[in-house]
């Protein structure tokens, strides 16, 4: 009766438990504190977190690939694979981060953008973080160009552009820059406004901003129609990304659709979300995440974040030389999207100058801007590094 | 070799290896030219576009005070969508009220979700019933 | 420098536009005008158009087929298929049209049906315009059998009927067909009036009809079993899509799964009808779908809905011969089903004789009766011309 | 050739190319006398189990006058599934409003979409807690 | 012209129709009987027994596999399978029952099994069952080891777990077991008092249990990740279903992440529930269930539920041996899971004796340790008999 | 044969035919007591965890007289999370009504499942906005 016992002991978890898998699932459990106590992307990081932990538990073969065999034209499956796996297929396939950018359009306002177009300049400019990001990854010598690229696109401060891009270059690092993507934008308060005021005057800070012309609703349905076929004609890699964006933007404008534009942005991209963030936390295995590289794409991601930063406020500054009415930098920075947060943070900033001053509505254009921006780099990217 | 040579080296995985770092890095380089260079050019060819349906669009559409204009805004928005999420609506109601009330924000967010009421009833049904309507 | 800029310009979708494209784009917009502003089944046209605006977008190959490498009982993705290929499948293997189906059996009461046995009669009959139009498509000499029948079909003014056969029989056909499916669905109160008029005498238009009985709701709940047994008995092919609307049906009906009922005719059918509707649309490309077979299409699909809608009349008109209590024939044209708007027809049609009769609970019975006539239609035509 | 080979042929796309438009016409003939003959088989086999299945439930039923029937059949309705949308009352409805108060069908619509009350907190719950107190 | 029609005679389904058949739709018709009229667990007893219906409809082939074509690397769908098929392939992948786990954790209180943790004791001998019922499977020499473990988990008293064994170990069986599974969970009130009072004297019945101690947030948000791990540690094959289990049960408790906990208990979990519980039944085809294993399994199922019973309520009185302060043994009946109706009979056998005793929440504590309890058991067959 | 290899034969469905009964059976006793035993030690340490983490995070918490901490514990998880379904209610208030009134669960159970509202407007931005009033 022993014998049973010890045959069953060696098959524990226990027995093949490994120093990295425990190590993982402490990260896991600081991810979690961060998510649920600290209130970082929770509705991102919880999933995540969770992956990690459930693929870092040993035996459980929670990511394991199916055994097939393929014979006389028939496909069968001998050992199915694990349930990760095979959730895991809608992002590695590209199809789980587009349907949430769906969800993402149908949530998001354009107006600002759209009453005021010169915010697309402050969008495009705080893409720079991404690729001196790119620049600073080669440079270190640890990562080719495909992972460079991924590594810089964190500097997008967009959750689903980042993973659309990782999971089509490096799939490998999908785990450490996701959560690198979503940890520093939900510390983009932290991160922002020092670099904001370094660059910045008191008298830029306080500058008004004109109250924002009202957008028609026609102008509002033409937009996402426009910038679908601009963007796809310019950059067709990217025409995934903007062009379900724009369909989300579609049914929540068009107002004759409400039951697609409900669906899209609650039932749809919650179900995602939940595969999604699970399936791109279970690809951080210990053997996978425990490395020098993970410790770099945390260092060039806080970076990307600054650098965006600073190209925003610094083209709004630049801008200022040229217009008429001046433009208050301070919103040059929400360019780097995470939106709505750096556009509060222009917000909060601008107000700790002038109380009476509120640029909210105003750094909303160059934040929806800076997802189109971002979306936009990832194109180039795909086409230059992309199979 | 050409910048094209060389970036084709730079994307290929096993060639990558073969690169000097000041190869890697004028690549590099360029990468960042090329990108930034597409992502304006992209945005900016929007920013025209934009501009220009605003123009052809809105003829003779002045600008409100601000009070009025953001009512209004709020009004019109609140009849296009039901109950729709506005964050220009949150953007101003947070603003005076972080200046005052300091009240929870999301209060706000909460309400703004209100789920918009399902305007259909059967499949594919309510735009026909509307368009009956007009024509019959 | 240039080297690389000259080859990006290349990359470009504008290099590889064609006039085709540019077309379909035209058509895309023209679309999601009727949807839109038109109100044209803005449910299904929005999607369908914006998923011909995608397909169109040279280079960016939101269709493609992955490239995958099989070897030694693996599959391999080397380079992942576009978005709308992957969601295509759920149209080309017959899965999202019987979902929808059990969506819309969810949402149907067929009390109406059940408390007037006959108008299943009037259903049946108004299926005539898809076998007179598969004549005609066949006499054409454009189309060969299985073309044809997917283009009869588009009498049945029914969208996932349509679908689904087409999907099964002509798949190349499917844009050309759904877009006509649904516009002419849209057009029913400017198609069948006429018609209507031209086949009835004002007496018979001002015929008042009996308060409809009451129906138990044991009745209710035993009506999609039998639907679902007799119908699949007779027409076996046809029991996928009827059984998934009769159990749509069930889930109304019997009271006790109301969480089911109503996530089948929510958040499910939402989901499935953007999915079916973009990449229905998405197999619209600009050679598919230029074609002088699309204009055929169009223009078989309108004389199918006029002889369903004749079909109809004229079967009342001969069942008045037989019966003591007569019927008013005007609700005969609502057998050719596009719940509910024909039945609404009838009414509208029958209000401007006599403004005190109110025939739409009488239409209903007809026009869900035409609803399992032209899935049984279907079955027939799958199991004469299916592989 | 007998109907059955036309038949074959007409099916294959292939051979159909072979055969002459009256072949064709004949094959798209029998096609439609089969196509709406098994049609209304099947629609006629259902209108009598329908029918027989009304003898067999409702025996005595009277029918009432309209305004109390649809009164009935409107409270009946609500009764049996919890605010669901009911095409009757839309029909009647409707008809009223359409005669006098134009009023936007939308409206009603709205109403009659009203999402219904989910019935089971826990999964698969409900049904269970009924039939406890029914049977303890 | 009668050829054809003879034809078409020979390719319906009554010109298939089998005896088996006739009386498998029998069988589909008294579960539906079951399920909307004495309401046995409808929100699955509907949805199998509609599959049971659609499955036994000849000719039709809904669980149909597809013809593959599969040639230089590319693999084509020369005829596509029925939809029942594609459907079912989330259960045979063991992809539908973790995904409704994670439903149930999300609407799972776990807080009267934290505030008394003795609970899981009797959370586990309650699956005493299992074991018995599967060496009376053995013995009855009409099974194998994996039909059999199959059959006694029937003893968990938890569908999904059932389910999920079963279509590892036992696939063929999967109808028979599910059905089983649901209607007894459904017949708890009958099966269990009896045994209940036999067991328990007078006086245990009326031992009064003191108030349970509230549970603190914090205890509530380290609960799923402390059993997630050490469950997966000590039994991996079981981490899949606790894992998600555990993950919905966070999403409720975070506090963080209402829109992923509201979608997992609602629309996803809906949507599940009718794919798996159509899928499930159309595994039951006449010649798989018209067999003496069927019965058999059906007269397993019952003593496995009475000998889970008689286990909990045993271990109860045998703690109370060593117990300062005695708990009611009414409670360890409980153990058997069957959420929350097992608890609800302890409450009314003890009201029976005592009616101002309360035992529903101190009754919560063991129920929901069967649904850890079972899941643990079913990870232990699937160790032992799993491929 | 070892037990381990009566384990192996038996657990193979080709094998496990060759087996006597009296083997098969000593195998399922196998089963059950390993089976058994290791359910009981992983509940059992899961017990101990959860009483040590008790320990831990609770010190000093005195349990209150019944109604007061029904109470309590009532409005603080309705505080914890928004009108979610919470089993102890159901338990107090069934019991309770049970008793009396008599009134169908089914009107609690549909109570308690209320939609929770929506507390992320924009997909996740909750979070994100919390945090900055509390860091801003
Ligand atoms: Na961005
Ligand atoms: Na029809
Ligand atoms: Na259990």
């Amino acid at each position: 009766m022993l014998e049973p016992i010890v045959a069953f002991c060696k098959s524990t978890g226990f027995a093949a438990l490994t120093p990295g898998a425990i190590i993982m699932m402490g990260v896991a459990c600081i991810l979690l504190y961060l998510a649920i106590v600290k209130k970082f992307e929770p509705l991102l990081l919880v999933p995540i977190a969770f992956g990690v932990l459930l693929t870092n538990l040993p035996v459980a073969g929670m990511m394991a690939p199916p055994i097939l065999e393929i014979k006389d034209n028939m496909i069968h499956t001998i050992e199915p694979g694990g349930l990760l796996y095979y959730l895991y297929q809608g992002d590695c396939l590209g199809i789980f981060p587009p349907l949430i950018f769906m969800g993402v359009g149908a949530m998001t306002d354009f107006g600002p953008l759209i009453a005021n177009p010169k915010s697309l300049l402050l969008g495009a400019a705080a893409q720079l973080g991404i690729f001196i990001t790119f620049i600073g990854a080669i440079s270190s010598g640890l990562f080719n160009a495909q992972e460079a690229a991924s590594i810089g696109i964190i500097g997008g401060a967009d959750g689903p552009t980042a993973i659309f891009l990782a999971s089509r270059l490096a799939p490998h690092l999908l785990g450490p820059i996701a959560i690198a993507a979503y940890s520093y934008m939900a510390m983009v308060p932290i991160i922002q406004p020092p670099i904001m005021r370094l660059l910045t005057t008191k008298k830029e800070r306080m500058i008004r901003m004109s109250q924002l012309r009202e957008v028609s609703k026609r102008e509002r349905i033409l937009f996402p129609i426009i910038v679908t076929v601009v963007v796809s004609l310019i950059v067709p890699p990217a025409s995934t990304l903007i062009g379900m964006l724009m369909l989300g933007n579609l049914f929540r404008e068009s107002g004759v659709v409400g039951r697609l534009e409900d669906t899209s942005k609650n039932a749809l991209i919650n179900i995602i979300t939940i595969f999604l963030g699970v399936t791109v936390g279970a690809t951080a295995s210990a053997e996978r995440f425990l490395t020098v590289q993970t410790l770099a794409i945390l260092a060039l991601g806080v970076t990307a974040f600054g650098i965006g930063t600073a190209g925003g406020v610094l083209l709004a500054k630049l801008m200022n030389k040229f217009l008429k009415v001046p433009i208050n930098p301070l919103i040059g920075s929400a360019g780097v999207s995470a939106v709505p947060m750096s556009a509060r943070v222009s917000q909060v900033v601008g107000q700790k100058e002038d109380p009476g001053n509120f640029l909210l509505m105003h750094a909303m254009g160059p934040n929806v801007a800076g997802v189109i921006g971002s979306a936009v780099a990832a194109g180039v990217l795909l086409s230059l590094f992309g199979k | 070799m050409t910048i094209t040579e060389l970036l084709a080296q730079f994307a290929n995985p096993e060639t990558i290896k073969t690169l000097s770092i000041t190869h890697k890095l004028l690549a590099g380089l360029v990468t960042t030219v090329l990108g930034m260079g597409i992502t304006f050019i992209a945005l900016i060819l929007l920013q025209i576009l934009i501009s220009s349906m605003d123009r052809l669009i809105n003829r003779g559409v002045a600008p409100k005070d601000n009070t009025q204009a953001t009512q209004a805004s709020v009004n019109k928005k609140s009849d296009v969508h039901e109950a729709q999420d506005d964050n220009e609506l949150v953007a101003v109601i947070t603003g005076v009220i972080a200046m005052q009330l300091k009240t929870s924000v999301d209060t706000i967010v909460i309400k703004n979700i209100a789920k918009i009421e399902d305007r259909s009833p059967l499949w594919n049904r309510a735009g026909i019933i509307e368009q009956m309507n007009s024509r019959l």
